[in-house]
C-alpha cells in the first residue's frame, strides 16, 4: 500500500522536475493546436455523456481531473474574449472618471493573498487609473494583510509601466496608511479623525502631518471618492453601514464573486456607486479603464471552468430525467 | 409671502454690508514646486485680482450636532452669489477660533455648492467660532498659481454638548419595544400553560435520526459550531443547540466530538458536553479531549477537519454556526464518507452549498429557532411565536408601504417608509 | 451562587448594551469599541488554553504512540517554530532604531507567511473549485420545482458573467442578452430572497439574544 | 534571485501539491501538510493576537504617555479570569468573563442585526411600485412580493396551508433562486481561486505560463 503511494509520489515529482529543468519556456499552442484541445476536451465530455446516460457515473476524481485540465490548458492558448461592459461595473467607472485631476480617493483593502487572483487585477487597473490622471489614492486596510496587497499592487503597475517610477512620488501620489485592527469600529473611528487611527504610514513611517497627499485631509468630508476591495467582513457591508450611511461617503465596490450578490441590494439602492464582481467583474474594469492585466488573462480559463461545470450539471441532470423516464 | 420678501431683503442687506465690512483677503499661496508652468504670483495684475474676488458666504450658522456625544458642530451658510457653475466661488473654507477676534484656523474644506459642514473635532463644551470664507484659484498642473479668499462674518459662540437619548433613534426603540415585548409575552404566557402550533421544521426532525443511525453504526458524530468566535450570536445559537444534541446522543451513548476553531468556544462548548452528560446521568462518560482545539485558521480548521472526517468517517455531521468559504469543503468532504449531514447556517452565501451537500439545512431563522425546538420546552417555543408576531407586523407595514408609497400618500409631510429610516 | 452571578452578568450587560445604542451621552456611546477591544484582549488571552489544549491532545498521541503520531510532533515543531518567530520578530522590531512590525515585509515570520502558510491557506481554499464541480455533477438534480428554480438561476448566472454567455446569445440585441439576465436575476429575485432572509435573521437573532439576556437559555454556564 | 526566494516558491510549491493532493485521496504528504498547516496557522494567530491584541489595544493604550486609557483592564481582568479554567478549583471563575461576553454579544448584536437587517431592509422594500419602465414596475413589484412571500415561509407557528401555504410555496422559490444565484457566482470565485494556484504552479515555479 504504501508502496504504491511511494511510486505514485515519485512519478508526479519526476513530472513535475522534468516540466521544471527539461520543458522548453513559456509553452504556448498555436490556434490550430488550441482548437484541436478544445474538440479533444469537447469529445471527452461527449464520452462521460454517454457514460452517463448509460448509467455509469464517473468517479469524484475524474470530475476533479477534467476541472485541472479546463483550468490549466487555456492558460497556454490564445484567444480574446469579446467582454461587454455590465452597468455595475460601469457605475463604478464613471465615480472614478468624474474626478477632477488632484481629487483624492480611499482605498481600503479588505482581504489577504487567498483573495488576490480576484482583487489583485481590479487593484492594479485601479492604481494604473489613477496614477494616469492625477488621482491621489489613500490606502489602508481592515485586514491585516490587505495593505501589503496595495504595495504588491503598486509595485506590479511599476513593473510594467516603468515611467511610473519617476512620475509617482509615493506621499504626494500614493500613501499606504496601514492596517489597523478593530473591523468596522475603524471606520467609526476614522468618521472623526483618519489621523487618530493611522498616525502614521507604513511605507517609509512619516507622520501623518508630515504627508503631502494628507494635508487637509482630517476625515471622510474630505475625500472625493472610496473605493473598497473586499473579501469578507469587515469589507463591504461594514463600509456602507458606517462610512456610506453616517458621513455620505461616495463608495464604489470591488468584491470576490462570493461576496458580491450580498452587496447588490446596496447597489440598488445607491448606496454603492458601482461594482465590480469576482474576476470578470475585474477583467470589466480593466477594459473600460483600458488598463489590461491579469484579469482579462485569466477570463479565458475562468471561462472555460464555467463550461465545465456547466456541462457536469446538464450531464448529470440528462440523465437523471433518462431514469426517472425509466423508472415510470 | 411678505416674510419672505422681508426676509430676502434683509440677507441681501446684510450680504452687502458684510462685503464692505470685510476686506478681501489677498493672499498667494507659497509654492516653491519648480514647476515652470506656474505663473509668479507678482506677475498676477491687481486690478485682474479684485476682479476674481468671490462675494462672501453669509447668514452663517452654527451649532451643535443633535444625537451625539457632544463632538461635532454643524456650521451651514447661505451660498455666495457668486456660487454658480463656472462662477468665483470654487471651494468654501471652514475657519474656526477659540474667540471672536480669532485667531482663525482653517478646519477643513468643501466643494462649490455645498453648504454645510460638520466640524467633528469639537471638543465637547468648549466655546467656539467659525468664519466661512469663499476661495477662488487658479490651476495649473495640479498647483495654483494664485489664490483668494473673502471671508464672512463670524458666528458663535457655540459649543458641542451630548444627549441623554438620540431621537433619531425613536422609531428603532419603539419597535425593538413592541418586538421584544411580543416575545416576552409569548414566553411567559406558554409558561402559565397556553400551547402553540409549531410546525415542523425538516432539518430539526431529523436530528433524532441522525443520532440513532450514528448508535446503530457504532460510529461517532461530529459537530462543527462554526469558525466564528463567541461575538457571534450564531456561534451562541449553535452552542445552545449543541447542548439538545449532545443530550441526545449521550443518552444513545454515542460519542460526539466537536472539534473548534476558536478557544472561548472550547471552553463553553465543553461546560455544555459535559453538562449534558451529566443531565442524562452518565458524567463520567465525557472526557474532555471531546471537545478539542484545532487552529484559529479558517482553513487551516477546515484542512484538519477534512483529515478527522476521512479518517475517523463519523456517521452523522452537523455543521452549524456561521460558516465562510469552508462550508463546502467540510460538506463535500462529509458527503464522500457517506456521512447523514444536518447543516445550518445564517450566512447567505453559504446556504447553497449546504442545500446542494447535506441532507438537510436549517435557513437563517431556522437556525435560530432550533433550540429552541430542540429543548420543547413550552417558554422557549413561546418565543417562536413572538418572533412570528413581529413577521406579521413587518409584512402588514410592507403590505401598508407600498400601497401608500405607490398612491403617493403621505403622512403628516413624511413618507411612510421614513418610519423605517435608521440613523 | 456559581450559576445566579453568571446570569445576573449576561443580563446586566446584555441590557446595557441594548440601551447604550439609543444614549450618545459618554460613557454610553463608548460601549460599542469598548467591547471590541476587551472582547479580542479576552480572546488574546484565551488563545492559551486553545493552544495548550492542541499542544497537550498532540504530546499525548506521541507519548502512546497512537497511529499518526509523527504527524502529531509535527503540528508541535510547527507551532513553536511560528511563535518563535513572530515573538523574536516582535521584540527585534520594538527596539529597533527603524521600528517595524512583526509582520513587515523583509522580515522572517512574513517569509513564513507568504511561503508557507500563504499558499497551505490559499490552496485549501482552491480546492473549493474542485468540490464545487463535484457537487454540480453530483448534487444538482432538477427533483422538484425548488431545485429546478436554483439550477436555472445558477445557469444563467454561470454563463451570463462570462462572455460566453453574451457570445451564445449575441444574436440578440444587448438587453436580452445573457450577462443581462443574469444582472436582473441578480437585482431582482435575489435581492427580494436576500431580503426575506436577511429579515428573517433579524428576528431569530434578537429572539435568541432576548433568551440569552433573560437567563432563559443559559446552557454556556454548564452545571454547578 | 536569492536563495531563501528560491527556495520560499519551492516550499510553496511543494505544499500546494501536497493540498491538491487531498483531492485524489488521504496521503502521507497531505497529511504532514495538514499538520504543519494546523500548527503554523495556530502559531500565527497566536503570535497575531499577542502584538495586535494584548499589545497594541492593551499595553499601548494603558501606556500611552499622552492620554492613558483605564478601560482596557477590564479586558485584562476577564482574561485573567479566563485562564482560571485552567485550574479544577476555581475554573467555575471563568463563566464570568463568558457571561459578560455573551451578554454584550446578545445585547449588542440584537440591535445591530434589528436595525441593519430588518429595519433598514424593510425600508428598502417600501418604495413606490409604479415608477419607471414597463419593466422596472415588474422589477419592483417582484422585489416586494418576494420579499413578503419568502418571509411568510419563515412563519412557524401557522400551518403553510390554503393561500398562506400557497404565498410560503412562492417564497421558497425565491429563496431557491437566491441560492442559484449565489451559487453561480460563487463557482466562478472558487474557480478564479484555483486559477491563481495555477498560476502559482505553472506561471512562477515552473514558469511555462508566457
Amino acid at each position: 500500500m504504501l508502496k504504491k503511494e511511494l511510486i505514485v509520489s515519485a512519478l508526479i515529482a519526476i513530472a513535475f522536475l522534468i516540466a521544471k529543468f527539461l520543458l522548453p519556456k513559456p509553452i504556448q499552442f498555436s490556434r490550430t493546436v488550441s482548437v484541436i484541445i478544445i474538440i479533444l476536451l469537447a469529445l471527452l465530455f461527449f464520452f462521460i455523456f454517454i457514460l452517463t446516460v448509460k448509467g455509469k457515473y464517473i468517479g469524484r476524481r475524474v470530475v476533479f481531473l477534467l476541472v485541472g485540465i479546463a483550468l490549466l490548458l487555456p492558460f497556454f492558448m490564445q484567444f480574446t474574449l469579446p467582454l461587454q461592459i455590465s452597468p455595475e461595473v460601469r457605475g463604478a467607472y464613471d465615480g472614478l472618471a468624474s474626478l477632477k485631476g488632484g481629487s483624492k480617493v480611499l482605498a481600503s483593502f479588505d482581504y489577504d493573498p487567498a483573495s488576490a487572483p480576484e482583487l489583485q487585477p481590479m487593484a492594479e487597473a485601479f492604481f494604473k487609473y489613477c496614477f494616469d490622471n492625477d488621482i491621489k489614492v489613500i490606502v489602508m486596510g481592515l485586514w491585516p494583510q490587505g495593505a501589503q496587497q496595495a504595495n504588491l499592487a503598486v509595485e506590479a503597475a511599476m513593473e510594467e509601466t516603468p515611467r511610473y517610477r519617476d512620475e509617482i512620488q509615493y506621499g504626494e501620489d500614493w500613501v499606504n496608511l496601514g492596517f489597523q485592527a478593530g473591523n468596522e469600529f475603524v471606520i467609526v473611528r476614522m468618521g472623526e479623525s483618519f489621523k487618530a487611527m493611522f498616525p502614521r504610514d507604513i511605507v517609509k513611517n512619516l507622520p501623518y502631518d508630515s504627508i503631502p497627499v494628507l494635508k487637509n485631509v482630517r476625515n471622510f468630508s474630505n475625500i472625493d471618492y472610496s473605493i473598497n476591495f473586499s473579501a469578507g467582513k469587515p469589507g463591504t457591508v461594514e463600509w456602507v453601514q458606517v462610512a456610506v450611511d453616517r458621513y455620505n461617503l461616495n463608495m464604489a465596490a470591488g468584491n470576490t464573486a462570493v461576496q458580491a450578490p450580498m452587496a447588490y441590494p446596496y447597489l440598488k439602492a445607491k448606496q454603492l456607486t458601482g461594482l465590480m464582481g469576482g474576476m470578470s467583474g475585474g477583467a470589466e474594469f480593466e477594459k473600460i479603464t483600458g488598463k489590461f492585466g491579469k484579469a482579462t488573462t485569466y477570463l479565458l480559463s475562468q471561462s472555460f471552468a464555467h463550461m465545465v461545470v456547466i456541462v457536469l450539471i446538464l450531464i448529470g441532470n440528462f440523465a437523471f430525467f433518462r431514469e426517472r423516464m425509466r423508472d415510470k | 409671502m411678505t416674510v419672505t420678501v422681508l426676509r430676502l431683503l434683509f440677507t441681501l442687506l446684510v450680504s452687502v454690508l458684510l462685503f464692505f465690512l470685510f476686506p478681501h483677503n489677498l493672499t498667494a499661496q507659497d509654492d516653491t514646486s519648480p514647476d515652470s508652468l506656474i505663473v509668479p504670483v507678482e506677475e498676477v495684475d491687481t486690478a485682474f485680482m479684485a476682479q476674481q474676488t468671490p462675494q462672501a458666504p453669509f447668514n452663517i450658522v452654527a451649532k451643535d450636532r443633535p444625537n451625539d456625544a457632544g463632538e461635532a458642530i454643524i456650521v451651514s451658510w447661505d451660498l455666495s452669489p457668486d456660487d454658480y457653475s463656472g462662477g468665483k466661488v470654487k471651494e468654501y473654507l471652514i475657519l474656526r477660533a477659540d474667540s471672536p477676534e480669532g485667531p482663525f484656523e482653517e478646519l477643513g474644506n468643501t466643494t462649490q455648492g455645498l453648504s454645510e459642514f460638520s466640524d467633528n473635532q469639537a471638543e465637547r463644551g468648549k466655546q467656539y467660532y467659525y468664519k466661512i470664507a469663499a476661495l477662488n484659484y487658479a490651476r495649473v498642473n495640479g498647483g495654483r498659481t494664485w489664490h483668494i479668499t473673502s471671508e464672512s462674518a463670524v458666528a458663535g459662540p457655540v459649543h458641542a454638548y451630548a444627549q441623554w437619548f438620540n431621537t433619531g433613534r425613536l422609531n428603532i426603540f419603539i419597535g425593538i419595544f413592541i418586538l421584544s415585548g411580543a416575545i416576552t409575552y409569548f414566553i411567559f404566557a406558554s409558561k402559565s400553560g397556553k400551547k402553540f402550533y409549531i410546525r415542523k421544521i425538516a432539518g430539526i426532525e431529523e436530528v433524532e435520526n441522525a443520532v440513532g443511525r450514528a448508535t446503530e453504526m457504532g460510529r461517532s458524530i461530529y459537530y462543527v459550531p462554526g469558525i466564528n468566535d463567541m461575538d457571534d450570536v450564531q456561534t451562541l445559537a449553535s452552542i445552545n443547540i449543541l447542548g439538545r444534541v449532545a443530550r441526545i446522543a449521550a443518552g444513545n451513548d454515542t460519542r460526539i466530538d466537536v472539534p473548534v476553531s476558536r478557544s472561548m468556544v472550547m471552553v463553553t462548548a465543553r461546560e455544555i458536553v459535559k453538562e449534558s452528560y451529566s443531565k442524562v446521568g452518565r458524567p463520567d462518560a465525557f472526557q474532555e479531549d471531546q471537545v478539542r482545539y484545532l487552529t484559529d485558521d479558517q482553513f487551516g480548521y477546515a484542512a484538519a477537519i477534512d483529515g478527522l472526517f476521512v479518517r475517523e468517517k463519523p456517521a452523522a455531521i452537523f455543521l452549524i454556526g456561521a460558516f465562510f468559504a469552508e462550508s463546502l469543503i467540510m460538506a463535500e468532504t462529509g458527503n464522500s464518507i457517506g456521512a447523514i449531514q444536518i447543516a445550518g447556517t445564517a450566512m447567505p452565501s453559504q446556504l447553497p452549498f449546504f442545500v446542494a451537500a447535506c441532507d438537510y439545512t436549517l435557513i437563517g431563522e431556522e437556525m435560530f429557532a432550533a433550540s429552541a425546538y430542540l429543548s420543547r420546552e413550552p417558554k422557549l417555543l413561546g418565543s417562536i411565536k413572538g418572533q412570528d408576531v413581529g413577521k406579521a407586523l413587518f409584512l402588514v407595514a410592507i403590505i401598508i408601504g407600498v400601497l401608500l408609497e405607490t398612491f403617493g400618500v403621505t403622512l403628516f409631510g413624511m413618507e411612510f417608509s421614513d418610519i423605517f429610516r435608521a440613523r | 451562587m456559581r450559576r445566579e452571578i453568571p446570569i445576573a452578568i449576561t443580563f446586566i450587560v446584555g441590557l446595557a448594551y441594548v440601551i447604550a445604542y439609543f444614549i450618545p451621552h459618554p460613557p454610553f456611546n463608548h460601549f460599542e469599541t469598548w467591547f471590541t477591544d476587551w472582547f479580542v484582549i479576552i480572546a488574546a488571552f484565551a488563545i492559551w488554553l486553545g493552544a495548550l489544549n492542541l499542544l497537550k491532545i498532540s504530546a499525548l498521541k506521541i507519548a502512546h504512540k497512537r497511529s499518526d503520531w509523527p504527524f502529531a510532533a509535527l503540528i508541535i515543531i510547527s507551532f513553536l517554530v511560528m511563535i518563535s518567530i513572530g515573538f523574536i520578530e516582535g521584540y527585534r522590531g520594538i527596539y529597533a532604531d527603524q521600528p517595524f512590525q512583526f509582520r513587515d515585509p523583509g522580515t522572517a515570520f512574513d517569509w513564513m507567511y507568504v511561503n508557507v502558510y500563504m499558499p497551505l491557506s490559499a490552496t485549501m481554499f482552491a480546492l473549493l473549485a474542485f468540490f464545487v464541480a463535484s457537487a454540480s455533477y453530483r448534487a444538482f438534480r432538477a427533483r422538484n420545482l425548488e431545485a429546478t428554480l436554483l439550477l436555472l438561476a445558477a445557469f444563467f448566472v454561470m454563463l451570463g458573467r462570462v462572455p460566453i454567455g453574451d457570445i451564445i446569445t449575441s444574436w440578440l440585441p444587448y438587453k436580452y442578452q445573457m450577462s443581462q439576465w443574469a444582472a436582473w436575476i441578480m437585482n431582482v429575485p435575489n435581492t427580494a430572497g436576500q431580503r426575506a432572509i436577511m429579515i428573517g435573521i433579524a428576528l431569530g437573532l434578537v429572539s435568541t439574544s432576548l433568551r440569552i439576556i433573560l437567563g432563559l437559555e443559559r446552557s454556556y454556564l454548564g452545571g454547578e | 534571485m536569492g536563495f531563501w526566494e528560491q527556495f520560499g516558491i519551492w516550499l510553496a510549491a511543494l505544499f500546494t501539491i501536497g493540498i491538491i493532493s487531498f483531492l485524489y485521496k488521504d496521503n502521507v504528504l497531505y497529511k504532514a501538510c495538514e499538520a504543519i498547516f494546523v500548527g503554523v496557522s495556530a502559531g500565527y494567530w497566536f503570535v497575531v493576537y499577542y502584538w495586535d491584541m494584548l499589545y497594541k489595544k492593551f499595553y499601548q493604550q494603558v501606556t500611552d504617555p499622552v492620554n492613558p486609557e483605564w478601560y482596557p483592564w477590564l479586558g485584562v481582568i476577564l482574561g485573567v479570569l479566563m485562564l482560571t479554567r485552567l485550574s479544577n478549583k476555581i475554573g467555575w471563575l471563568s463563566r464570568w468573563p463568558l457571561a459578560f461576553v455573551v451578554g454584550a454579544t446578545a445585547g449588542l448584536y440584537m440591535m445591530v442585526y434589528f436595525v441593519s437587517n430588518a429595519i433598514v431592509q424593510i425600508q428598502g422594500t417600501i418604495v413606490p411600485l409604479a415608477e419607471g419602465t414597463a419593466g422596472d414596475i415588474i422589477a419592483n413589484i417582484l422585489v416586494a412580493a418576494g420579499t413578503f412571500c419568502g418571509l411568510i415561509y419563515f412563519f412557524f407557528s401557522k400551518e403553510h396551508r390554503g393561500a398562506f401555504g400557497g404565498a410560503a410555496k412562492i417564497g421558497i422559490w425565491f429563496l431557491m433562486i437566491t441560492f442559484g444565484a449565489s451559487f453561480g457566482y460563487t463557482v466562478m470565485s472558487r474557480m478564479s481561486l484555483m486559477i491563481g494556484r495555477i498560476d502559482f504552479l505553472f506561471g512562477r515555479w515552473l514558469e511555462l505560463i508566457p
